[in-house]
């Protein structure tokens, strides 16, 4: 979708599976540190990356966010020490499935952030909420309600 | 009658008398020619219902799983993608071993259904897709073997590589073509879950799509609900499908299901290396692991 | 004398209706042949009967009932409006006519109606095509029907190989007739004999002999090869069992009604996990019973009409003539 | 002014009206009653006792429940918590508005009764559909004989209704009210043993009995009837099946060719007889 097509006032709206033992400290950090962020995302805290369900993400497309990114722990670092290798496999093959049934890829994103990386929290999710912004609303997968 | 329809019925009778099995798992002959369904076996003297032709394409090893709690034994006819999703539902511990008899079968190919149908009779009729795709036609495990066990090796060991072509076609679209393509596939979907009734890695005793409580599933058939289902199948079955594509010939709407599904073992063998489900049942899923080395997209 | 048309020309006939109706044709439509509101270029599937059955034009796989909203102790019950265009189906063939028959059965009489099919069926005018060829899986005239005269029909079209007859047979019938009776030619037409049916079934009898064949071992039999899918009674002219479900988002929602299917675990468990027909067995036994003894004990009417959908379209191929000739030996 | 039976059906059946809860009566542990009445506090529909109606919290569902009373201008539904919709119903406070559509279902064929002694068995939760029938039959004294009641649960706790049971009833002219509790417990000097042992001792003599309880129950208090000699006619028992629709079309509660929205949910035993054992 073209910039012209682009509804007014509209603003990307952005939904951020967080684990609460890495990237959620890691946004409560940029918090603190007063680390200015679009509004535009959505923090949902997950217990571990790993909890994410691959129908969780289909079905944010479906109720009309424009984005997804889920993130967690470092490899390595995971709390319940290796449920985000787990997350790292599934959501590999789902990025490749979303982009085989044409979602665009920037849509649908993952990333490692660490409880200590509030700057990179950030830059993450303002890079995201920049890129989707550029691409306008997502139609795909969404339902008509 | 095929010198292996009368093996078939020979060794189906001697396992009823002998009291090996209750029960023969087989094909028979069904309304058309070209149909060739399941039938099930009590007694020596139905041994004649029996068939092997070019229409078997059934995956018995599905009913295995109905037959979970029963006490008795079964015996059952397995191509190579029966055996195949047979050792997929025993590594599932879906089925215990020693309650099955396995009567393996060589699978030349079938052939395809909806062809015979609009063709006729005596035309030259092509393989069923699946068929053309599959790399295991024969039985990887089994008690009795039907064929011959020289030309078992030769097939095992002449494994061609996996065709893609299909699957690449798509990739080459553009994302909006890609999603017109799926939509119009979708849109078909009447839910009738005959895929994944029919499909030998849905075991799951309660199916996600069962769920009755507001907000799980939508029961609403549009685009978006379908291409939920679709999606969450896909994913369901990654890693796990044994690509028999009965999914496909179930469906009651000719969706390409294995188009998806091909898709999915093509990029696990991508990214975590060659796998093929159903093979050896002492490997790991390959969502049902990690390798700390595996490929770092993400950051 | 026949009103009759040349097929050419019915494009043509059939856009000069739209403009007045809603007009739903047999098309093929995405590689499925089914009923679709009539539009230039569309492709007529009127070879043989349509995959997808009519009854979905009066009965959606999804029909929304009504919105509400919920917040706090509160609730606002919305009706939705429904449309309110006359509609011309053309191309109904006998089999699907009667499961007309058998729908308005259901949903119009034994003291209720239902409002959101009623509305739809009142709304509809019905246009009857005779066959010539039965398809391989065909077997209306078992079921008592004859393929070249649909019951309840407002107009009956025949199919005379290059062109099409018309006769209007309601007063609603005739009136669409006379919208494009320019485009009619008046002569005498013979009605070509219909073929051989390939697939046929005896059914004398066969509810009565059920009555008695409730514990019979046949259903074990029957039933072992079905894998519980709904592809029979998705695809049945006739099966019009529905569920009511919600769909919530927030504090809004809409209730929608839905196919359901007496194959799935879910349609009969209840609250607490009683279920009380759990398994294939009762399940298979239930759906040919309804067909067959059921609701013919309860509208003195098959709820089969041979158009052979079934028999096509089930992947285990559990072919309901084979259960009557099951039924009949037993 | 009340809604009767004749304009619902003129009103689209299948889209509920709204209604307010107005009293939550607490039965047992997990039994309440519900009065509900419409927005103008009025009855929202008029049922014959042993009628259903479909109460529907819309952000979760709907269910089907017998309605266990009606007043001047309320009806009574008392629902045991055992899913998904009643752990929810069970969540609500005075004042919350549902969806409410009926009646639906046949009831209990009053005019047969009239005239004769009852016996009225209960089990449980089971008391909730027969309540509607006891209490039409006190409002209704002089068109009935002896009322019996006997009603079981599993311990003191677990009856419901113990108002009734306990102070009303008894004070009801030509009507006798027998409760039991399955084992011993403290602070219980009633009967205690199972329902059809119960009715076996009591050995009363009523001319058609109505009964209502756990399926278990009503196994095994069906010989004791026999024994004394009923004709299938006049045992009357109600049936639960999932339902969706209320109206005989939706397919979901049929039983045999019988849907018991519609044909139930009142059935006698002779009636039964004629239906598969599918319920």
């Amino acid at each position: 979708m073209s910039v012209k097509e682009m509804p007014q006032n509209w603003e990307p709206k952005i939904l951020v599976f967080a684990c609460n033992w890495c990237t959620y400290a890691g946004a409560d950090l940029a918090g603190l540190s007063r680390l200015q962020y679009p509004p535009n995302i959505r923090i949902l805290r997950v217990p571990c990356s790993g909890r994410v369900n691959p129908q969780f993400v289909i079905r944010a497309f479906q109720r009309g966010v424009d984005g997804v990114l889920v993130a967690g722990c470092h490899p390595g670092d995971c709390h319940y020490v290796s449920g985000n290798y787990f997350t790292r496999r599934r959501y590999l093959l789902m990025q490749r499935l979303l982009q085989y049934v044409g979602v665009d890829p920037e849509r649908f994103q993952a990333r490692w952030i660490s409880g200590s990386e509030g700057p990179k929290f950030q830059q993450v999710v303002t890079q995201i909420t920049e890129e989707i912004r550029a691409m306008g609303p997502n139609r795909k997968l969404r339902d008509a309600q | 009658m095929s010198e292996m329809t009368k093996k078939m019925q020979e060794i189906a009778r001697e396992i009823l008398v002998k009291g090996e099995a209750e029960v023969v798992i087989g094909w028979e002959k069904g309304t058309f020619w070209y149909l060739s369904p399941p039938a099930f076996i009590d007694k020596p003297e139905d041994v004649q219902r029996l068939v092997w032709d070019d229409f078997c394409h059934n995956n018995l090893s599905k009913y295995l799983v109905d037959l979970k709690n029963h006490e008795g034994k079964a015996a059952v006819f397995v191509k190579g993608c029966d055996s195949r999703a047979f050792n997929r539902l025993l590594q599932d511990k879906q089925i215990a071993r020693e309650k099955v008899v396995l009567i393996g079968i060589p699978c030349p190919g079938l052939l395809d259904q909806d062809k015979a149908k609009e063709l006729g009779k005596n035309s030259d009729l092509p393989k069923a897709q699946k068929c053309l795709d599959c790399q295991y036609p024969n039985p990887l495990v089994y008690d009795y073997y039907l064929g011959d066990k020289e030309a078992l090796n030769e097939v095992a060991a002449t494994k061609e590589a996996a065709d893609y072509s299909d699957v690449a076609a798509i990739e080459a679209m553009s994302p909006d073509e890609r999603y017109d393509f799926w939509t119009k596939q979708y849109d078909r979907c009447i839910r009738c879950y005959a895929c994944r009734n029919v499909c030998p890695a849905c075991s799951c005793r309660e199916c996600v799509f069962d769920q009755t409580r507001v907000g799980w599933i939508g029961k609403a058939n549009n685009s978006s609900e379908n291409q939920f289902f679709a999606l969450t199948r896909a994913m369901h079955v990654a890693g796990r499908c044994i690509e028999c594509g009965e999914c496909e010939r179930a469906c009651p709407m000719d969706i390409p299901i294995m188009l998806l599904n091909k898709k999915l073992v093509k990029d696990i063998n991508e990214l975590f290396g060659e796998y093929d489900a159903g093979i050896d049942i002492e490997g790991k899923l390959p969502l049902g692991h990690f390798d700390k080395n595996d490929p770092e997209e993400f950051m | 004398m026949m009103k009759t048309i040349l097929k050419a020309k019915l494009p043509e006939m059939l856009e000069q209706l739209a403009k007045e109706y809603k007009v739903l044709v047999p098309a093929k439509l995405e590689g499925v042949s089914r009923f679709a509101a009539y539009r230039e270029n569309l492709e007529l599937a009127l070879d043989e009967n349509v995959t997808m059955p009519p009854k979905d034009i009066f009965f959606p796989q999804t029909e929304e009932m009504y919105k509400f909203a919920a917040k706090d102790q509160s609730l606002e019950i919305e009706e939705i409006p429904q449309d309110e265009k006359l509609q011309v189906i053309f191309g109904v063939r006998s089999c699907d006519m009667k499961s007309i028959d058998c729908l308005d059965q259901v949903f119009l009489t034994k003291g209720f109606s239902d409002p959101f099919y009623q509305d739809k069926r009142d709304r509809s005018i019905l246009i009857a095509l005779s066959c010539v060829k039965p398809m391989e899986s065909c077997f209306c005239t078992s079921m008592g029907i004859d393929p070249q005269k649909g019951q309840g029909a407002d107009i009956q079209a025949y199919d005379l190989g290059e062109k099409l007859a018309f006769e209007g047979i309601t007063e609603r019938g005739q009136e669409v007739l006379n919208k494009v009776s320019g485009m009619f030619a008046e002569e005498d037409a013979a009605i070509p004999p219909m073929g051989e049916f390939n697939l046929t079934a005896n059914v004398e009898g066969v509810p009565e002999k059920l009555k008695n064949m409730f514990d019979h071992s046949i259903w074990d039999d029957i039933s072992r090869k079905c894998l519980n899918c709904s592809a029979c009674a998705y695809v049945c002219p006739t099966c019009h069992c529905f569920d009511i479900a919600s769909e919530v988002r927030g504090e809004d929602g809409v209730k929608i009604r839905c196919w359901d299917c007496c194959m799935f675990d879910e349609y009969t468990v209840m609250a607490g996990g009683h279920q009380p027909r759990p398994g294939k067995k009762e399940r298979v036994r239930n759906r040919f019973l309804h067909k067959l003894r059921y609701f013919p004990e309860r509208y003195n009417m098959l709820l089969c009409t041979g158009c052979g959908r079934c028999v096509v379209k089930c992947p285990v191929n559990l072919d309901i003539t084979n259960v009557i000739k099951k039924i009949k030996e037993a | 002014m009340a809604v009767n039976v004749e304009d619902v059906k003129k009103i689209n059946p299948l889209v509920p009206i709204k209604a307010k809860v107005t009293r939550i009566v607490q039965e047992t542990p997990d039994v309440k009653t519900f009065h509900i009445s419409t927005m103008d506090d009025q009855k929202p529909f008029d049922p014959m006792p042993g009628q259903l109606g479909m109460l529907s919290l819309p952000l979760v569902g709907e269910g089907m429940f017998s309605i266990t009373n009606k007043g001047e201008n309320h009806i009574e539904m008392a629902l045991k918590e055992v899913g998904q919709l009643t752990k929810a119903l069970h969540e609500i406070e005075v004042g919350q508005e549902v969806g409410i559509r009926g009646p639906y279902g046949n009831g209990f064929p009053i005019d047969y009764c009239k005239g004769k002694d009852l016996l009225i068995i209960g089990g449980g939760i089971g008391l909730a559909p027969v309540r509607s029938l006891i209490m039409h039959c006190i409002k209704n004294r002089d068109d009935f004989g002896k009322l019996t009641v006997v009603y079981g649960a599993r311990s003191k706790s677990d009856l419901c209704f113990q108002e009734d049971l306990f102070e009303n009833w008894t004070k009801v002219p030509n009507m006798d009210v027998f409760v039991t509790i399955d084992r011993e417990e403290e602070g219980w000097d009633g009967h205690v043993g199972f329902v059809p042992a119960y009715v076996e001792e009591l050995a009363p003599k009523p001319q058609v009995t109505v009964l209502c309880g756990p399926p278990i129950m009503i196994k095994f208090t069906l010989p004791s009837l026999q024994k004394m000699n009923f004709s299938d006619q006049d045992i009357i028992t109600t049936l639960e099946m999932r339902m969706k629709c209320g109206i005989g079309k939706c397919g979901r509660c049929n039983i045999g060719s019988c849907y018991v929205c519609l044909d139930g949910p009142v059935f006698t035993m002779e009636q039964l007889k004629d239906l598969p054992p599918e319920y």
